[in-house]
């Protein structure tokens, strides 16, 4: 039981000295917003990668959850530490509306329906300029407050204990949720569906649980986001921002615990190393999706597994060496 | 008395009537086997008696007084039907006693974990409790499918083909553990092609053929029956043609 | 008196546009419907097969100098290619995997994103242009139309009978479809299935090829102008239902005259967002599309 | 070259990463001018003839010995998608650059949030687009955003010149309206409506009466044929459409000419680019559009020849309006480093940066201290109304730029 919180210990332990370590201002921005990505791809993660539900709908709750905190805190003057609430809030209930119609739906199916939503909030966020800003993006958001003490002060490092304090909350979360019946039915249902109806899984319940639940992270990171940033964009509906979160999970390993979280930090510190290539990283970007999909379908997490069956073979070889 | 009582059930899929008003009680305690032909319904009917994934198109199905039609499918199962399906199934990423603990209803009391390992020890799975289930042999996956449904504690247990795939000893463990679940005050329903199983443990026959009952009765007369002989014999001959 | 005139010039204005709108989006969902229809996959780079079209062709009719025809050839060739290489690289090494539905929207999109960067870095930001196949302008119902327009409305329509008699009647078309239905016993009846998916895509690219070049002429080029019509597609594709060519005939034709509609009704701030609410509508209403089986 | 001058640089900012951020070694008298753009997506066009800009004007300083020994360099800070923390990671990138000495760039955001965080940084900051937006910001604290100036002017004169054009139009006999109607459409952005508000505004207080009104979506708009039969419903004397995206506007341009009305046709800004009449051709002839902020036509300003020659050497095509002002910043900063000879010294820079009276491409740029753009009007940076004629832009107003007359629009003629 000990061992198994050495890893976790250490990952967090060590991500919790790094403004020790540097106070370079880059590295922080990077650092934190990776961790937000994390929380994100974490939260699809239970969706896609647990439940097995194709849905592409994950970064519009993202990005809904920005709008939401950028429009109660600004407009309407709601507190600043009234942002991770309401984001979670909205980021929920926009799930649940996206998962009613997934609730009759199979394969390709789910993908168009809930990218259609994101498409559809994006029109939304377009057209009503006068609340959202149009297409040039809502400015402006107050930045999170707590007493008196701003967290863009002292180079935002408040952000980043924000955002790494998050991260610990999603893993211990997840870490419950996979190892609870709740879990387990969300899995079954994975594995197979009639079966799990078949054993008294009841499907829409289920599914709508798992929806919101996983909402509750992008609804978490796009407040704390959108206050750090200090600004929401229509583009957070794109297919780009998609692509790169659906990169991250790919990366690290989809339906497992750690998987998209080393997948968000190695591809955020990856893409960022990458810049200088200008629209050439796209093309490296695209070339790594399509490699891991075919030679790692198990993400950075499956290379652990792959080395101890590697070092398995290995062994035995030497074994059977020295026999005549 | 009856348990379970299918009265006038029917299903198409298009042109083809594959269930045409069928009629069959369950009694309480009893093991009732179900035969017929390859095609004649038998799959079909526990598919629609589930709803998984559809229900009947007409005709009533009732549990224990209990009018199963607007019912859900996971509240069928809730209320005491429960079936295993014709192939191995399982949640593989799941460990075997996972794959007991997602079927058991709600406040079966505290000690859930204890409960389901009981469960499994019946099923002499229990030394296997934490393996995930997808590495387990298959007949301990066949008997793990048995043993989730009995997680649903049911009172009518459907059961398509236990002895598929099994060797000769396995089928007579099988024969015992269906004869043991019943017991427990299970009524069972059972289809077989394994015919030395199916008379084994079946109290009563019902014959299905073109989606219609056949014949129904003891086992020993059923299978003399001379249509049911035909039927078989048609279906052969049509298999050699 | 006013009033019937107006109506009247009003429901030709709209029923030029929907004819036009209709016929684009033909032509561009052809293809995308050919690979959706028999194979089940839905191509994402679509669109940016039908860029790489328009640009090709661009190079050689404009920049080289060689004229239409050798533009309008070399468009076909080039993504006829594409369509070649999206298939060995970004389907066939999938098509074991049990998730293949989720994989290939990733390597398609990869694809897409791939083509539309390489395009940027190939011919630049700037926006480019092809010349029309016909100057001057038709009247169509009272509604004056470009003569480039005229073409495509009639080139369309013809361009789908001719994929649907190619799918009905010819041994490869039947080839392909029977590689859709039944993989094991296609092959066992001689038929190569990767081959026919080869020829599938091949055929599929270069119809996105033609959408480019016909588009080109009357639309900027840029590196992303086939973001918006691979959505249309989309929509259209999923309209007219999985493995219905005729669908996919209808669901253009009524993606293109509701858009008309809808613009003159509920005017054209409100129309796209009204198409994605309808989109999903349907999808949630009948899930296999206006045509489609069960 | 510049590839792997930034793989080189991105490298050690790996090392950085890793060994939590060790200062790299300073270059001696090296200037670093970064421009900060998408340089992929929509508007990867703007941020790349900013860039060329402002890389030519660098080369020829550089060739010229630099500035007091000191030499340019320009470089990509890319924005990526657009998203707010990929604009927030390019400012960050700018941070940790040595030797910054200036930014010069089109736009950094199209909200401009970016402000604030460059405001931090301290370094001069020119920007040369979405005046409303860095305006709305910057006014609320000028003194906050000292580094902040915007070559291009305010906007507001999108929304009030126009009449007085259609006005001189028609006492000068080129237009001969047989009432004082107008149609108009908007698009629905934070940069057309505005002009689109204001633009109806100016058209009532002038006796105009609008006869159609409607708003299209900031997306590709294949078809304006049904908006057009409404309007030809009714000819109106003036048809204005606010349209930004160029794409949509030529669309318009062409489906226009397809059944042309009576009417003056007036399209905002689109028009000014380029493509515009490679898409448009002999369609495009008579068709009217203005700019603010845009280079002074080149058969009257030898200025604006001398760049675009220059450009067009150097790049093979001809330069839109960011080529040039980014050029003109480069040299502006020039003038900057050399009155205040220390390009470390951001605060004497911004402070000499705001007392700015230059005349450049576009006009005379001197800057307004409670909005920090170029004041526009006469005397200064001017709006200018040109009338395409086959494929030529010729400037008709303000008189003093003009280069050439007004004309009855060819499809009116009868």
């Amino acid at each position: 039981m000990t061992r198994t919180l050495v890893f976790p210990a250490l990952f967090f332990g060590a991500l919790a000295l790094l403004p020790l370590m540097t106070d370079d201002s880059y590295v922080r921005h990077i650092a934190i917003i990776a961790l937000l990505y994390a929380v994100v791809v974490s939260g699809w993660n239970i969706t896609l990668g647990f439940g097995g539900v194709f849905n592409f709908a994950h970064l519009a709750l993202f990005a809904i959850a920005a709008y939401a905190t950028g429009i109660l805190t600004k407009t309407y003057d709601w507190p600043s530490w009234t942002g991770i609430p309401v984001g979670i809030g909205a980021s929920v209930i926009a799930a649940l509306v996206v998962c009613l119609p997934v609730l009759r739906l199979r394969g390709i199916y789910v993908i168009l329906v809930t990218f259609g939503f994101g498409q559809l909030c994006f029109q939304f966020v377009l057209n009503q300029r006068e609340l959202t800003g149009g297409n040039f993006g809502f400015v402006r958001i107050p930045p999170l407050k707590l007493f008196d003490y701003s967290f863009r002060s002292d180079g935002g490092i408040g952000y980043y204990y924000v955002a790494l304090l998050l991260l610990l909350i999603t893993v211990v979360l997840i870490h419950r949720f996979v190892h609870s019946p709740f879990g387990w039915r969300v899995m079954a249902l994975r594995e197979n569906e009639p079966y799990a109806v078949a054993r008294g899984i009841a499907l829409a319940r289920v599914r709508l649980s798992t929806f919101a639940f996983s909402a509750i992270f992008p609804g978490a990171a796009g407040a704390v986001y959108a206050q750090y940033v200090r600004s929401a964009s229509p583009d957070m509906f794109g297919f780009s921002f998609l692509t790169i979160a659906l990169s991250m999970l790919l990366l690290g390993g989809v339906g497992t615990i750690w998987g998209p979280i080393v997948g968000a930090l190695v591809f955020s510190v990856f893409s960022e190393l990458m810049t200088p290539l200008g629209p050439g990283r796209y093309l490296v970007t695209a070339v790594v999706i399509v490699a891991i999909l075919r030679f790692f379908p198990k993400g950075l997490s499956g290379i652990p597994e792959a080395w101890q069956t590697w070092r398995k073979r290995a062994h035995a070889g030497r074994d059977v060496a020295p026999q005549p | 008395m009856s348990l379970l009582t299918v009265s006038n059930v029917t299903k198409s899929f298009g042109a083809l009537r594959a269930l045409r008003g069928v009629s069959f009680d369950v009694h309480r305690g009893e093991v009732l086997g179900l035969a017929g032909p390859n095609g004649s319904g038998k799959s079909t009917l526990f598919n629609v008696l589930t709803k998984i994934p559809v229900g009947p198109d007409s005709g009533r199905v009732v549990l224990d007084g209990v009018d199963l039609s607007g019912l859900r499918p996971h509240q069928i199962v809730r209320q005491g039907l429960a079936r295993i399906f014709q192939t191995e199934t399982d949640f593989g990423a799941l460990t075997v006693i996972q794959n007991v603990l997602v079927a058991l209803p709600r406040g079966i009391g505290r000690d859930v974990r204890l409960y389901a390992l009981n469960l499994l020890e019946d099923f002499g799975l229990a030394d296997q409790a934490d393996r995930p289930a997808s590495e387990i042999g298959v007949f301990d996956r066949k008997k793990l499918m048995i043993a989730t449904a009995m997680a649903c504690a049911p009172r009518v247990l459907l059961l398509d083909e236990p002895a598929a795939g099994l060797s000769k000893p396995e089928v007579g463990a099988m024969a015992k553990l269906i004869k043991q679940i019943n017991r427990q005050d299970v009524a069972i329903v059972v289809i077989e092609h394994v015919m030395p199983l199916l008379l084994d443990v079946s109290e009563r026959l019902v014959v299905l053929d073109f989606g219609e009952v056949l014949a129904e009765g003891l086992p020993g007369e059923v299978v003399r029956d001379p249509k049911v002989i035909e039927a078989y014999l048609g279906s052969e001959a049509q298999a050699h043609a | 008196m006013d009033f019937a005139d107006g109506a009247l010039s009003a429901f030709r204005a709209v029923f030029a546009s929907g004819l036009v709108l209709s016929s684009l989006y033909v032509m561009i969902a052809a293809g995308l419907a050919l690979v959706w229809s028999t194979l089940g996959i839905f191509n994402f780079a679509h669109g940016a097969i039908m860029v790489i079209g328009a640009y090709v062709a661009w190079t050689v009719s404009i920049d080289l100098g060689l004229g239409q025809v050798a533009g309008l050839v070399a468009a076909l060739a080039a993504s006829a290619l594409i369509g070649v290489a999206v298939n060995r690289l970004l389907v066939q090494p999938f098509l074991a995997q049990p998730n293949i539905i989720l994989i290939t929207v990733m390597t398609t999109l990869s694809g897409a994103f791939f083509l539309e960067n390489s395009a940027l870095l190939i011919w630049g930001p700037r926006i480019k242009q092809l010349e029309k196949i016909v100057d001057g302008n038709v009247f169509l119902a009272g509604t004056a139309i470009s003569g480039h327009e005229a073409v495509i409305i009639v080139v369309a329509p013809l361009m789908m009978l001719a994929l649907w008699a190619f799918l009905r009647f010819s041994w490869t078309g039947k080839a392909i479809r029977a590689v859709a239905q039944n993989r094991e016993f296609a092959e066992l009846s001689g038929i190569r299935p990767e081959r026919m998916y080869a020829i599938a895509f091949a055929i599929s690219a270069a119809l996105a090829g033609f959408a480019g070049v016909m588009l080109g002429a009357i639309r900027f080029i840029t590196p992303t102008l086939g973001a918006d019509p691979l959505i249309k597609a989309m929509i259209v594709v999923i309209l007219g239902g999985l493995g219905s060519i005729p669908g996919t005939i209808l669901g253009a034709y009524l993606v293109g005259f509701g858009e008309a509609v809808s613009t003159y009704f509920l005017g054209a701030y409100w129309t796209q967002a009204m198409m994605f609410f309808v989109f999903i509508l349907i999808l949630v209403i009948r899930p296999n599309g206006l045509m489609g089986r069960e | 070259m510049f590839i792997n001058k930034g793989l080189r640089r991105s490298v050690t900012g790996l090392a950085a990463v890793l060994a939590f951020a060790v200062p790299v070694a300073a270059q001696d008298k090296t200037v670093v001018l970064g421009v900060l753009g998408a340089f992929a997506g929509p508007f990867a066009a703007d941020a790349v003839e900013g860039y060329n800009g402002a890389a030519l004007a660098a080369k020829e300083i550089n060739a010229a010995g630099g500035i007091d020994g000191f030499m340019f360099e320009v470089e990509k800070f890319d924005t990526k998608e657009m998203t707010p923390d990929a604009v927030l990671s390019a400012v960050e990138r700018l941070k940790a650059t040595d030797n910054l000495g200036a930014i010069v760039t089109p736009f950094g955001s199209l909200s401009g949030f970016e402000m604030d965080y460059v405001a931090e940084i301290g370094v001069p900051y020119m920007v040369a687009a979405n005046s409303n937006q860095y305006r709305s910001i910057i006014t609320e604290d000028p003194e906050f955003y000292k580094n902040t100036w915007s070559l291009a002017p305010s906007y507001d004169a999108y929304q009030t010149e126009l009449p007085k054009v259609v006005n001189q139009m028609i006492e000068s006999g080129s237009f001969a309206p047989e009432n004082k109607t107008y149609a108009i459409i908007g698009s629905d952005n934070p940069y057309s409506m505005p002009i689109y508000e204001g633009l109806k505004k100016a058209m009532d207080a002038d006796g105009w009466e609008m006869t159609f009104d409607d708003v299209v979506p900031p997306v590709e708009i294949n078809d304006w044929r049904v908006m057009l039969s409404k309007i030809r419903e009714n000819p109106p004397a003036v048809i204005i459409n606010t349209e930004a995206s160029s794409s949509n506007a030529a669309a318009f341009m062409n489906q226009f000419m397809e059944d042309p009305t009576d009417s003056l046709l007036f399209i905002q800004y689109a028009p000014s680019v380029p493509e515009f009449v490679d898409l448009t051709k002999e369609n495009s002839t008579g068709v009217l559009y203005n700019m603010l902020g845009g280079p002074i036509s080149a058969k009257v300003s030898d200025r604006t020849k001398e760049i675009g020659e220059k450009y067009a050497a150097e790049y093979g095509y001809d330069s839109s309006i960011y080529g040039y002002i980014c050029y003109e910043m480069v040299y502006l900063y020039a003038d900057l480093l050399k009155e205040v000879g220390d390009p470390s010294d951001y605060d004497a820079i911004n402070a000499t940066l705001a007392e700015t009276d230059k005349e450049m491409v576009h006009g005379r740029v001197k800057f307004d201290p409670e909005t920090h753009l170029s004041i526009q009007g006469d005397g200064y940076l001017p709006i200018q109304f040109y009338q395409i004629w086959e494929g030529d832009r010729v400037t008709i107003y303000p008189p003093v730029y003009a280069t050439g007359d007004s004309r009855t629009p060819p499809w009116m003629a009868n």
